[in-house]
């Protein structure tokens, strides 16, 4: 491990002051208001327990109403399915034949190159799969007009990738 | 009990220093990062001034914004791989397709 | 009193994890930063008396969205930094 | 509409029709698609002469036929007015279209022109301009048909497009016809703005709401009479424009580019009657105007005498008969503006049927020396085409006033009507005066003009050896012969005034006695709107006396000096004795020239400096603002970075201001 260090901010420092500026006027504002009228829940009052009771019908237990909790959690819990669903889709490779690595490695990156590992990995299964579509759907003409000498469609799939 | 000016600058602290994170950073993790540290600033919030005026309310919407933010995360996971997908990096200035 | 002073100290353990958030240069190392920041707010929870928010926030925070975040660093690091700077931080490694 | 006059709108689409059938299926019908017009016109000369004989029977029409638009102030509409004087106009339009078709085939289809069907769609669709123009009986009408008439004019003129001469004409006649009908529009909005109506005959016409405003109402700041005066002048315009009057008179020597019977229906019947059947038509109208009169009449009798002596150094036969077409229109022109309506629709119907026999008898002569026109080149065809000669002699001594042609009864109508307003009207008398000269003038071009042709020893071999020409062309010309020769007969006024017989039977039929009339539009009542007091010499009858006798002798010594002067097997080109005279009148006193000069010395710059001022100063003002526009925008999108940190600064410095700003103004910060 190594020590950490910190990230240099010479070039973007000036949009960061814009935030120490935004925290200067919330300081500002927050010292010139008067917070008067302090009113807290009472004592010995336990929320957590309320909302136990809350989820077994005590009622008359109960203190305060947190009968409002209950429904934020149905709400979450269907919130947080859905975006779990959602970063699935998002996740999930979008045929057999798309590859693992980054389409556009060809753009201005930053990237290391231990990713050709990976390359090649996902080229040959793509192409193995593309010789494999080839051979169940078409079945002859096509490979055997197309390369007459070549062989087997396999080595045609190869190729391409 | 604590004046409920500390807690409204600390959250205003925390809120400034995610923000500053966004402003200055260009890495897509460190954007979720911060966000969340915003969602926490903004959550402080309110589970302050639900002590300082005597209703739940606003535990109840921190509860929200927990949960919401969780989901946020998870989006942006899927969004952050999506993205090193197809540009090979997660530097938000690479992608620039929305641009005149 | 010892009140003010236990704000003080999370609120300043608080505020300097975030600024390490965001500071520091590995995401790796903001994600633990991060770690420390969400479970120092969910201390100032528990003080306005916000207990159960503060038990969620430990388990969805750092329970959930934690090991989310470092999913995403391990998936995404590869070829984040530049491989001069990159070279035996294990940035590269942990993938 | 009842009885007859049910088929009157047959009479103008008769014509239309055959443009119709002529522009779309000519290429196969024989003849090149001259059969249909001959039929239409024909159709219309037989109901015109129906038309006609109702009107003779007492019977007019009035009447609305279509409602173009109309709003609360005003109507636009298309109707039919047919009164003796447009029953006469009909009759004569039809007739010389119909003539000038039937001459056509010899002209045209004998001598193998290509294009006939679209020169036959072109006579169809002038007829029916014509046709409809005389039967509008309301000023916008009038105008859409004059339109029409100029457009076809300018079909016709340059038929031989292929030339370089036709196409300049016909742009030239179209251009200048236009200059006047610009104001010719400005006129017919003026009237509709002020009277809100246009009709020209009933209660609710504008000749009825100005004459009611006189003296009690203004209009647009001005008397009512100075606003008839300067309407009627502006109207006057188009007039001047279509019937060639000065200055506007440049385009029609050199219409002469068209086809020859297009020449004769063009002079005789359509085009540059328009322009004088109009005041007719509106008469009424420029009757409630001294003044508008008194320039119709000056610029009338000054034409007259500015045409005519151009006339006669002219070596082409159809310049020649250009300019006399000018000159007679002044004559008509000077008749109307002296309040002689009655000879000056006289001298229109009689000049429409010799000015037709001189073209279609020119243009026999141009066949027969296979389309040579020089004059000078002629001579000696008087034995080899008879028919021709005569007839055309026929025509030039109507022409030229002699007695007992049409010609000289019509034109000493004009000349009488002149005179006895002239006697206490200066103006008036020096416009007489110049149209008094012109006659010498007239009998001594045509004269030459025949002598010219037909007289003397061949002068070339074409000459020798003339082209036979057809039966068709030689019956138009019988027929307008035996009409220029007792055409006179329709009006003896002179004859009534001496011997007290009753023969004036144009000025019955146009005042409506024993014929039908519509109110307001006879003889009589305008008669009794112009102003013009009548003086005599000697009493009526030593007037008529003394004014027959000045015109026919000026006639007689002009026709007598030609006949001599241009004798002999080898006439001598006396003109050029002239000198520079001469070369001042060939150039036509340099009218096209200066026109030519206002068009590109004054008007060209003026269009340059207000192009210029277009282009910089507004179109800089506009372009200035696009340029601003696209220079700011092409800046400003810098700011999309595509970079969403940029985005997010800009939005925190935004909320900053405005956190900022309302802070201030609520004093948060305390």
């Amino acid at each position: 491990m190594s020590r950490p260090r910190l990230v240099s901010l010479s070039s973007r420092l000036v949009p960061g002051l814009l935030a120490i500026a935004l925290f200067g006027v919330f300081a500002a504002v927050v010292v010139g208001t008067d917070f008067a009228g302090y009113v807290g829940f009472p004592d010995e009052l336990s929320v957590t327990a309320e909302i136990g009771y809350a989820l077994f019908d005590f009622t008359e237990l109960q203190e305060t109403n947190t009968e409002s909790f209950l429904v934020s959690f149905l709400l979450i819990a269907v919130v947080l399915d859905a975006a779990l669903d959602a970063s699935l889709v998002l996740a999930t490779r979008e045929g057999p034949d798309e590859s693992v690595r980054p389409s556009a490695f060809d753009g201005p990156s930053t990237r290391s190159t231990d990713d050709t590992e990976a390359n090649g990995t996902a080229a040959t299964d793509g192409g193995a799969v593309d010789g494999a579509t080839k051979i169940d759907g078409e079945p002859a003409s096509e490979a055997e007009t197309a390369s007459p000498t070549a062989g087997d469609a396999t080595t045609d799939g190869g190729d391409g990738a | 009990m604590m004046a409920i000016e500390g807690y409204v600058l600390l959250s205003a602290g925390l809120f400034c220093i995610g923000l500053f994170g966004i402003l200055t950073r260009r890495n897509a993790l460190m954007f979720l990062m911060a966000v969340e540290l915003m969602v926490n600033a903004a959550v402080i919030n309110l589970v302050a001034f639900a002590l300082y005026h005597g209703t739940l309310t606003g535990q109840v919407f921190g509860l929200f914004v927990l949960g919401l933010a969780a989901a946020e995360v998870a989006i942006g996971l899927g969004i952050i791989l999506v993205l090193y997908r197809n540009f090979g990096t997660i530097d938000v200035s690479v992608p620039t397709t929305m641009r005149w | 009193m010892m009140e003010t002073a236990a704000f003080a100290l999370f609120a300043a353990v608080t505020l300097t994890s975030a600024a390490g958030v965001v500071l520091f240069r590995d995401p790796w190392h903001s994600a633990l930063m991060l770690g420390v920041s969400l479970l120092s707010v969910a201390v100032h929870y528990v003080m306005l008396t916000a207990e159960f928010l503060a038990v969620i926030q430990v388990l969805v925070y750092v329970g959930g969205v934690l090991v989310l975040i470092s999913f995403a660093v391990m998936l995404t690091q590869a070829g984040e930094t530049p491989p001069e700077t990159a070279t035996g931080d294990g940035e590269v490694t942990g993938r | 509409m009842e009885g007859l006059f049910t088929f009157a709108p047959a009479i103008v689409l008769f014509p239309l029709v055959a443009f119709a059938i002529t522009l779309l299926v000519g290429r196969y019908l024989p003849l090149g698609g001259a059969i249909p017009g001959i039929v239409a016109t024909g159709g219309s000369l037989a109901l015109s002469l129906v038309m006609a004989a109702a009107v003779a029977g007492g019977e007019t029409t009035n009447e609305l036929v279509y409602t173009w638009f109309e709003t609360p102030e005003i109507t636009f509409h298309f109707g039919l007015l047919i009164d003796p004087l447009s029953a006469a106009m009909l009759v004569v339009v039809s007739l010389i279209a119909f003539l000038v078709h039937v001459f056509s085939l010899s002209y045209m289809n004998a001598e193998g022109e290509t294009g006939l069907p679209r020169y036959y769609a072109g006579l169809g669709l002038f007829t029916f301009s014509m046709l409809a123009f005389v039967v509008a009986d309301n000023l916008l009408m009038s105008f859409v048909f004059f339109e029409l008439v100029g457009l076809c004019s300018f079909l016709l003129i340059g038929f031989w497009y292929r030339t370089k001469s036709a196409p300049s004409a016909a742009k030239k006649a179209f251009l200048v016809t236009r200059f006047g009908d610009f104001f010719f529009l400005i006129g017919v909005v003026a009237i509709a703005a002020s009277y809100g109506t246009l009709s020209f005959a009933g209660d609710a016409s504008f000749v009825t709401a100005a004459e009611s405003a006189i003296d009690s109402e203004t209009f647009f700041g001005f008397d009512a009479d100075t606003w008839v005066t300067i309407t009627g002048l502006l109207v006057l315009g188009g007039v001047i424009g279509k019937s060639a009057q000065f200055p506007l008179h440049t385009w029609l020597p050199d219409a002469m580019e068209g086809p020859t019977p297009v020449s004769a229906l063009i002079h005789a019947a359509t085009m540059v009657a328009a322009g004088v059947y109009l005041v007719a038509r509106m008469f009424g109208y420029y009757a409630l105007s001294p003044t508008a009169l008194a320039v119709i009449a000056f610029v009338g009798g000054f034409t007259a005498l500015f045409a005519a002596t151009m006339g006669c150094v002219k070596d082409d036969v159809k310049q020649v008969l250009a300019y006399s077409t000018i000159s007679q229109y002044g004559y008509m022109m000077l008749a109307m503006g002296v309040g002689g309506y009655v000879a000056g629709v006289f001298h229109l119907l009689n000049h429409a049927v010799f000015k037709a026999l001189l073209f279609l008898g020119a243009g026999a002569v141009i066949i027969a020396m296979h389309h040579e026109q020089d004059m000078w080149k002629m001579g000696g065809l008087k034995e080899q085409m008879p028919v021709t000669y005569y007839s055309f002699l026929a025509g030039s001594l109507a022409l030229a006033g002699i007695i007992p042609f049409s010609g000289f009864w019509s034109k000493d109508e004009v000349l009488y009507d002149a005179l006895i307003v002239g006697l206490s009207e200066p103006l008036i008398l020096a416009a007489y005066a110049m149209a008094l000269l012109a006659v010498f003038f007239t009998g001594f071009y045509t004269i030459r003009m025949v002598r010219l042709t037909f007289h003397g020893e061949p002068r070339s071999e074409a000459a020798e050896s003339p082209h036979a020409i057809g039966l068709p062309a030689k019956i138009p010309l019988a027929v307008l012969g035996v009409l220029a020769l007792v055409g006179g007969a329709m009006n003896l006024k002179p004859l009534e005034e001496l011997a007290g017989l009753e023969v004036a039977f144009l000025e019955r039929w146009l005042d409506g006695q024993g014929v039908g009339s519509v109110d307001g539009l006879t003889y009589h009542a305008y008669s009794e709107t112009v102003h013009y007091g009548h003086e005599y010499i000697g009493g009526p009858e030593g007037t008529v006396i003394l004014s027959a006798a000045l015109s026919l002798g000026l006639a007689l010594a002009g026709a007598g000096l030609a006949w001599t002067l241009y004798s002999g097997p080898e006439p001598t080109r006396h003109t050029e004795r002239l000198g520079s005279l001469r070369d001042l009148a060939v150039a036509n006193y340099y009218q096209d020239e200066y026109q030519v000069w206002l068009a590109r010395g004054l008007t060209l710059p003026l269009a340059r400096a207000s192009d210029r001022f277009d282009q910089t100063a507004i179109d800089g003002v506009v372009d200035g603002v696009g340029s601003v526009s696209r220079f700011g925008g092409e800046r400003l999108r810098r700011l999309q970075t595509g970079q969403v940190t940029d985005y997010a600064a800009l939005v925190i410095l935004g909320v900053l201001a405005l956190l900022v700003v309302l802070g201030i103004n609520g004093g948060w910060f305390l």
